[in-house]
């Protein structure tokens, strides 16, 4: 059995249907990339998968729990993650704390002691151990996005929804990064990952799912996804891969 | 027409740009270079007035703007797409557009502008009274680019404009930004995607740990080694 | 666990002194009004720290301190007063009335997704309002008549009237110190806190938002109302107007806001200073400037000590903790005419430690000490 | 019940809705657009009717020609009191200290200049106490038949000016990322500062009023914080003309209930509506949800 | 004793040792007003009378040959602020004698700290006469004990007096303990009070409307009276209830038939629209005959002066500022009368001894909880001033209740 499976979910806001009738599902232990035109439901979808919108219609079973319905906490309790496209830290806390907070609260409750420990393994792991003391409006946009995944890492997923964290970043610097993704797959984890950045998202997904005003056009090999006609005219545009 | 000389500034005490002294003539496109944390978006907002210089000058057609108050800034001609998008969450679409006509000089043609600005970007038009915070990602960087194009500059900051952008509209954007410079535009242009920035691009500068380390046309510095290696990934 | 046990035992080791504090005043023939200035500390204490666990943790910010007193206050006059109940039964009841109310309307306005914390501020307020017509209009509860609580009875065991308030007054400070700092240590306080930050987040890693936020909420009503519940007997004739009037949840804020609402101590630190302050300046007959300068000393702390003067001093703490002690020595030897003077002044150099800006403290310091944010590593270390 | 006493109940409660809609309307705009909970408004509004007061009875002016001096007045302090603000960089929550430190300094301000008994005008300065006409069987009070007209007229032309200029848009980028807004040529200070002028004006102008009708005390002030904040949670914050229909709302049914409940159950009438409210439309009643 | 019928005496009854300028340290009266709070408006004419009072005694040569200070504290008109200040007085600073605070609440609570500290307690403004049981408090709101019987009594003998009683009867009770206790007695007692009292007097009671202390809104209670019209309207008012209820029944243009006012604030009442005819309760007012004794008409004289100097607007010395006057001729009297500053020993001697006052003979009764008698009486508005009109014998020379 998958490890989540979408079925029907539908999602409006007030006349904007932003997810209208999505079917997915997500294989254990799978790399998929999520994308598709602006505005097209991406992070709407991730915002339902996670519970931060209640979704009007559908099914999403995770590990045969249904999960609509379910508060974002519980859904946090069962092993779903998510970072946020816009980064949103806690602000009054250092990077050590806001990791720490995550890890206190994630799929097993730990006390603050365990913490802290945990969360310099986590900010180690994404390059953000020298500035673990810092106060979250001292970093930059880049910073902020991979404290999110590391916030979204220390709740110990099984599943891991990451919107546009490597958005920003510079060729060379999104080899690094694709190489801790795959140390974060290598975890165990499944990854459903977010990126208009196509290099990436090539570099990385088993699989891809193109997303265009909230259904699912495409879904399959990378290869396959991206050359078909569909996806080109829609999202790719003149530069094909 | 915009000469920065010997710009520092930087955030509390912690002291980010170092001596930055750099150019862009009349009708150039330029593009800034540097890795993460060098101090890029430090630069535009101190161009654009989000951030106030600590020393040195930034003349805008010899004009000196750091004694100019900042809010003055977009009247004399510059406008800016802020890393971030920095778009006003609570407000319309249509009025975060407004606000960035809302200088004198730019002011009398914000109705025509509003238009085009709804031609370039069709999904603006389908969402004017949408609360802007609500847009997914990559409308709200639509709608940071309306709003900096609704101000009329004679020169545009840009930092990261094809950030969250589907390579569809990324195209698209620097097509308009192509066009725009031909009508006259000057452009300095922070862009990660460093190869399509340079082609677009005249010339560049490198910024590293808020120093300027290196200058060239695009072809000089598509053609370094080291850069290609450090920044185009290539 | 080790610092969590040995603040534990602080903490029973400050109310055996305490308890012990009646038995000494009898021997040494201390004024009678010096157990009465400590219990009305212990009350603002209580009232400022149960505030402090919904808003300073949360960010919830609260007006109805004034309500969970309210109720309190009421409920034993009711019970106590009207109804001849003992007062030691009627005074649980005190804190779980309150409670129920607070629940009640955690219930409905938690509810609400969409509800900003000004609404909830706003809501708050109204809660007074609204229990304080409830009271006028049920003749039961007050129906516009008072309520006297002059000759109810207490039990022999506390003493005489000033000792049992004291001793009640202390129990229950002692409970809401010992409440608000294991929450401030535990998940429940850090869950609290990413709610404050950012309440979606912490929902989407976890965190059982409306649970925790009715726990803070009902903390705070609960003690809230229970020390109302004592302070019935201090006022003696229960009106509507007094009871519910603005005084309790102002007073409160100013205290916690003083001494930091980031930290459970805070609220102890701001309403000691607060409260002497307040009562010397109405012991020296200054009432004209008393309102003057409670006005200035609000807005120029919240100007000046952003984080609340705890944190600050804190970081200065040997140097603060010599000053306290050698203003006291100083001021006995001196011989100022009353303890209370003594305990002022030593504050007053507990404020001014506090005032001193971070930048010009690191010039007067001998060896360099790191700045607040810089400190956090030791900060931690010292909670864990 | 008389139909007769009902209308009458309900009419008066309109006009006396007005007076609360003209007192709110400060706080409200202070809060809603520029996230300032300021309580100085409650200040203005009785420093507004004292100064009435005084330049009434030692200089003979009549009570509403007071309104030419005392409201720049008011415009004059909440500008100044804004550049404090700006200066001090508060925000929403410090704000709300900030004012309240002014709310008791001026309020013993206010006892030592007038004393704490109470002051009234004498009806021979004061020809509007007390005035009326009738229209069929319902009589209007004058000095609330103003507020009422002078709460509609402000109410209107504010909304019209936050919604439809470049004023009233930039005040709302403003409260949000003043940066950003003056990057693009707005001078977030003069806005701030112009805005609270104009509430500050509006607050004192509704304390012109009560002078014309009202006994004043230092301690009143406290006493409007029962009816100020359920009108401003009702019509929504910032929201001018939400604010007046909830002043009438609040006034109406206050009134109402007044007569037949009898006069306990106004004020819990009062809150049942806020609560509801609250409930139903957090956002206030008058505030339309973001259009898509 | 009841004084009811005695010509009102007005000697100042110092006891003057008029030995030299006094040597020892000053006695210290101890005390607190409202002087903020909401209380704060009529707490100010208490603190003027207080001084003035302080002033002259020590002008004329002080008590027991010492000069008195009186150290008054704002209680912020809260009633735990009360205790604790006189729990300061008493036991950090050591005050020689306490005088009450000014209002019901306040008055409760710092009697509680008197009794417990064994002080003799004079107060003046306590309206909740059943509930005062300790043995050295002096109450000098001459109200007496059934306060909600005699008082509602000398209205209706007033209105009976001016040929001319009502028919009907409205009542607007402000809902505070002392106005609910006036009309309808104490609680969970059958006693009654003024409202009972018209019903036995065979008048028709067509209105009965109680209100909020904060009440702003009058228009629907002045609604309500014009709709009932009664022959008289009795305000249960405290402050400036009374001017706001005409205000608003004058918006409706509507003029009470009679009407009366428990305890208004005298100015703003007067100032008020149709304000022509309001009766209200008193014990001394600034005229004839109580201002035939020349120490009382210089009382009144320089109070007037000290009131405008304070910033009062309404300057004339009337009912609060007599009682205020009276508590201080009590414990002066109980020092002078007791010879020390020894608590029991004024508490003794004020039990055993009459005492002159403003407002007339004082005894204190301790069967009557210290009570004396009902020593009101009318005044009314007549030609825009205050003037008392019944009993005759206490009336300005030639008024008469008018209705
Ligand atoms: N709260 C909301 N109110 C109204 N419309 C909304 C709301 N949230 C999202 N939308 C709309 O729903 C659509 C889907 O948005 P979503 O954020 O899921 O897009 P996306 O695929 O993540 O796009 P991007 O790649 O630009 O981030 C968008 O058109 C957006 O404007
Ligand atoms: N608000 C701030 N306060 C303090 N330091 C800041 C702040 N914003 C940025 N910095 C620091 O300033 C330096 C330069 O940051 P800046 O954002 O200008 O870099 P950048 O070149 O734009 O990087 P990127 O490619 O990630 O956008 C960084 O070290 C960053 O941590
Ligand atoms: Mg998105
Ligand atoms: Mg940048």
């Amino acid at each position: 059995m998958s490890l989540l499976e979408c079925q029907g979910v539908r999602k409006s806001f007030g006349g904007v249907r932003a997810l209208s009738d999505v079917m997915m599902s997500i294989e254990e232990g799978e790399i998929v990339g999520l994308v598709g035109p602006n505005g097209s439901g991406k992070s709407t979808l991730i915002n339902v998968l996670s519970g931060f919108f209640p979704a009007d219609s559908g099914r999403v079973d995770f590990v045969g729990v249904d999960l609509l319905g379910q508060e974002a906490h519980e859904i946090a309790a069962h092993g779903i993650a998510r970072t946020f496209q816009i980064p949103r830290p806690f602000a009054t806390m250092t990077a050590r704390e806001n990791v720490a907070v995550s890890y206190m609260f994630g799929r097993e409750k730990h006390s603050l002691a365990q913490a802290r420990v945990a969360a310099d393994e986590w900010l180690d792991f994404t390059g953000l151990a020298s500035i673990a003391e810092s106060n979250v409006d001292q970093l930059n946009l880049q910073q902020l996005k991979f404290l999110e995944l590391a916030r979204a890492l220390a709740t110990e997923p099984q599943l891991i929804l990451l919107d546009e964290v490597l958005a920003g970043l510079n060729p060379a610097e999104i080899e690094g990064s694709v190489e801790m993704i795959r140390k974060i797959h290598d975890r165990g984890i499944t990854i459903v990952i977010v990126e208009h950045v196509m290099r990436v998202v090539m570099s990385l997904s088993h699989r891809i799912v193109v997303l265009d005003q909230g259904r699912v056009i495409a879904d399959g090999q990378p290869d396959t996804v991206m050359n078909d006609e569909a996806v080109i005219s829609a999202y790719l545009g003149g530069k094909r891969i | 027409m915009l000469e920065i000389r010997d710009l520092t500034t930087g955030y509390g005490r912690a002291q980010v740009l170092w001596d930055v002294t750099a150019s862009v003539a009349d009708g150039e496109i330029v593009t800034l270079l540097g890795p993460n944390g060098a101090g890029k978006t430090t630069l535009v907002n101190a161009l654009s007035g989000i951030l106030r210089p600590w020393s040195g000058q930034v003349l805008l057609n010899d004009i000196d703007l750091t004694a100019t108050r900042p809010h003055l800034i977009s009247q004399s001609g510059i406008a800016v797409v802020p890393e971030g998008r920095r778009i006003f969450p609570d407000m319309t679409v249509t009025d975060n557009l407004l606000i960035g006509a809302y200088n004198k000089r730019a002011r009398p043609h914000h109705e025509g502008n509003v238009e085009r600005i709804y031609e370039i970007f069709p999904r603006l038009s389908e969402r004017k009274r949408q609360l802007a915070g609500s847009m997914s990602g990559g409308e709200q960087q639509m709608l940071a680019i309306g709003r900096a194009l609704m101000a009329e500059p004679s020169l545009l900051l840009l930092d990261e404009p094809s950030l969250g952008l589907a390579p569809i509209i990324v195209e698209n954007i620097f097509e308009v930004l192509k066009q725009l410079n031909q009508e006259g535009l000057s452009i300095l242009l922070v862009e990660q995607n460093a190869v399509e920035a340079l082609n677009l691009a005249g010339r560049g500068y490198v910024l590293e740990e808020g120093r300027i380390v290196g200058e060239g046309s695009s072809g000089e510095l598509l053609a370094d080694e080291r850069l290609r290696k450090a920044y185009l990934g290539l | 666990m080790k610092s969590r046990r040995r603040a534990l035992t602080g903490f029973a080791v400050a109310f055996l002194i305490l308890l012990a504090v009646p038995h000494l005043a009898e021997r040494m023939d201390w004024p009678g009004f010096y157990l009465t200035f400590m219990f009305t500390a212990f009350f603002w204490i209580t009232q400022s720290s149960s505030w402090n666990m919904l808003t300073g943790y949360s960010g919830y910010f609260s007006f109805g301190q004034g309500a969970w007193f309210g109720v309190g206050v009421y409920t034993t006059a009711v019970l106590a007063g009207k109804q001849g109940w003992s007062f030691l039964a009627a005074l649980p009841l005190a804190g779980f009335t309150a409670l129920i109310v607070g629940l009640l309307l955690g219930l409905v306005v938690f509810r609400l997704r969409s509800l900003g914390g000004e609404i909830f501020a706003l809501t708050t307020l109204a809660v007074a309002f609204v229990l304080a017509a409830i009271a006028r209009i049920f003749a039961a509860i007050d129906g516009g008549r008072g309520a006297f609580m002059t000759s109810v009875p207490l039990p022999e065991f506390l003493g005489e009237f000033r000792p049992a308030m004291y001793r009640m007054t202390l129990v229950i400070m002692m409970l809401t110190l010992v409440t608000a700092y294991l929450i401030y240590e535990s998940r429940l306080g850090w869950g609290l806190f990413a709610i404050r930050d950012d309440e979606q987040v912490a929902r989407g890693l976890g965190v059982p938002t409306f649970r925790y936020k009715m726990a803070a909420l009902g903390a705070n009503a609960f003690f809230g109302g229970l020390m109302g519940g004592v302070w019935a007997l201090q006022i003696g004739f229960v009106t509507v107007e007094d009871v519910f009037s603005i005084r309790v949840p102002l007073f409160v804020i100013l205290m916690s806001v003083l001494g930091g609402t980031r930290h459970w101590m805070g609220p102890v630190v701001g309403s000691l200073i607060i409260f002497t302050i307040v009562d010397r300046f109405n012991s020296a007959g200054f009432e004209n400037f008393n309102q003057v300068f409670i006005g200035s000393l609000l807005i120029l702390l919240v100007l000046a000590v952003r984080e609340g003067i705890y944190l600050r001093i804190r970081e200065r703490w040997v140097a603060t903790a010599s000053l306290f002690g050698l203003i006291i020595a100083a001021s006995v030897i001196f011989n100022s005419s009353s303890m209370v003077w003594k305990f002022l002044w030593a504050l007053l150099g507990i404020l001014l430690m506090a005032l001193i800006p971070d930048r010009a403290w690191q010039k007067l310091a001998l060896r360099r000490r790191p700045t607040p944010s810089e400190s956090r590593e030791d900060r931690e270390t010292v909670d864990a | 019940m008389n139909a007769d006493l009902l209308t009458q109940a309900a009419v008066s409660g309109a006009l006396i809705g007005g007076l609360y809609a003209l007192m709110s309307l400060g706080l409200s705009l202070s809060w809603g657009a520029l996230e300032n909970i300021n309580l100085a408004h409650f200040m203005f509004i009785l420093f507004g009717a004292y100064v009435t007061y005084q330049l009434t009875s030692s200089a003979g002016i009549d009570p509403l020609l007071a309104a030419l001096i005392v409201v720049p007045l008011g415009f004059a302090a909440g500008g100044l009191l804004q550049i404090f603000f700006e200066w001090a960089k508060v925000d929403e929550f410090k704000s709300l200290i900030i004012s309240f430190g002014l709310f008791i300094i001026l309020q013993s301000l206010a006892r030592t200049i007038w004393s704490a008994d109470f002051r009234s005008l004498d009806q021979s300065i004061n020809p509007y106490v007390g005035s009326s006409f009738t229209v069929g069987s319902v009589s209007l009070q004058i000095p609330l038949v103003i507020a009422f007209v002078a709460a509609a007229l402000i109410a209107f032309g504010t909304q019209a000016v936050m919604g439809r200029t470049f004023f009233g848009k930039a005040v709302r980028a403003v409260v949000h990322d003043p940066d950003t807004a003056q990057a693009f040529g707005v001078d977030h200070r003069r806005v701030g500062v112009l805005l609270a002028a104009i509430a500050s004006a509006y607050s004192a102008l509704a304390g012109v009023l009560i002078a014309t009708f009202q006994s004043l005390s230092p301690t009143m002030a406290v006493g409007w914080f029962g009816i100020v904040f359920p009108v401003v949670i009702l019509g929504g914050l910032g929201n001018a003309v939400g604010n007046f229909l909830a002043g009438i709302i609040i006034g109406v049914a206050a009134g109402v209930a007044a007569v037949i409940w009898g006069p306990l159950s106004a004020s819990l009438v009062t809150f049942s509506i806020m609560v509801l409210a609250l409930l139903f439309r957090p956002e206030g009643l008058f505030t339309r949800k973001a259009a898509i | 004793g009841d004084d009811e019928g005695d010509a009102p005496t007005t000697t100042a009854d110092v006891p003057t040792e008029t030995s030299a300028a006094p040597s020892e340290d000053p006695i210290v009266v101890g005390g607190s007003l409202a002087l903020t709070g909401f209380l704060a408006p009529t707490a100010a004419i208490h603190k003027v009378a207080g001084e003035l009072f302080v002033e002259r005694l020590n002008a004329a040569g002080g008590l027991l040959g010492r000069d008195v200070v009186w150290d008054v504290r704002d209680d912020e008109s809260t009633p735990d602020q009360a205790a604790a200040i006189y729990e300061r007085l008493i036991t950090e600073e050591n005050v020689d004698l306490v005088l009450g605070p000014y209002g019901t609440g306040t008055i409760t609570a710092a009697m509680a700290v008197a009794e417990r500290e064994g002080f003799v307690f004079p107060h003046h403004t306590a309206s909740l006469t059943y509930a005062y049981t300790y043995a050295c408090h002096f109450p000098t709101w001459p109200v007496g004990v059934d306060t909600n019987i005699s008082n509602p009594n000398i209205v209706y003998d007033a209105l009976e007096a001016s040929g001319n009683p009502p028919a009907t009867i409205g009542f607007v009770l402000n809902e505070f303990p002392g106005t609910q206790l006036i009309g309808y007695g104490p609680p969970n007692s059958d006693a009654g009070g003024a409202v009972s009292e018209a019903k036995k007097r065979g008048w028709d009671v067509v209105l009965e409307i109680n209100f909020p202390t904060a009440t702003s809104d009058w228009a629907p209670i002045a609604s309500q009276v014009a709709e009932a019209d009664p022959d008289f309207l009795y305000v249960g008012a405290l402050g400036v209830d009374g001017p706001n209820l005409l205000t608003a029944l004058d918006a409706i243009n509507y003029t009470p038939k009679g009407h009366f006012y428990q305890w208004p604030a005298p100015g703003p009442l007067l100032g008020a629209p149709n304000a022509d005819g309001a009766m209200s309760v008193t014990v001394f007012e600034s005229h004839p005959p109580y201002t035939d004794d020349p120490e009382a008409a210089s009382i009144v004289d320089e109070f007037a002066a000290k009131a405008a100097e304070a910033g009062i607007p309404y300057t004339l010395f009337d009912v609060q500022a007599a009682t205020s006057w009276t508590a201080w001729q009590v414990l002066t009297a109980g020092v002078a009368g007791a010879g020390s500053l020894d608590q029991e020993e004024i508490c003794d001697w004020l039990l055993n001894n009459p005492v002159e006052t403003i407002i007339g003979t004082i005894d204190f009764d301790p069967a009557q909880q210290n009570y004396y008698g009902d020593l009101s009486v009318i005044k009314q508005i007549q030609d825009g001033k205050w003037v008392v009109v019944y009993p005759p014998e206490k009336a300005l020379p030639g008024a008469t209740p008018e209705l």
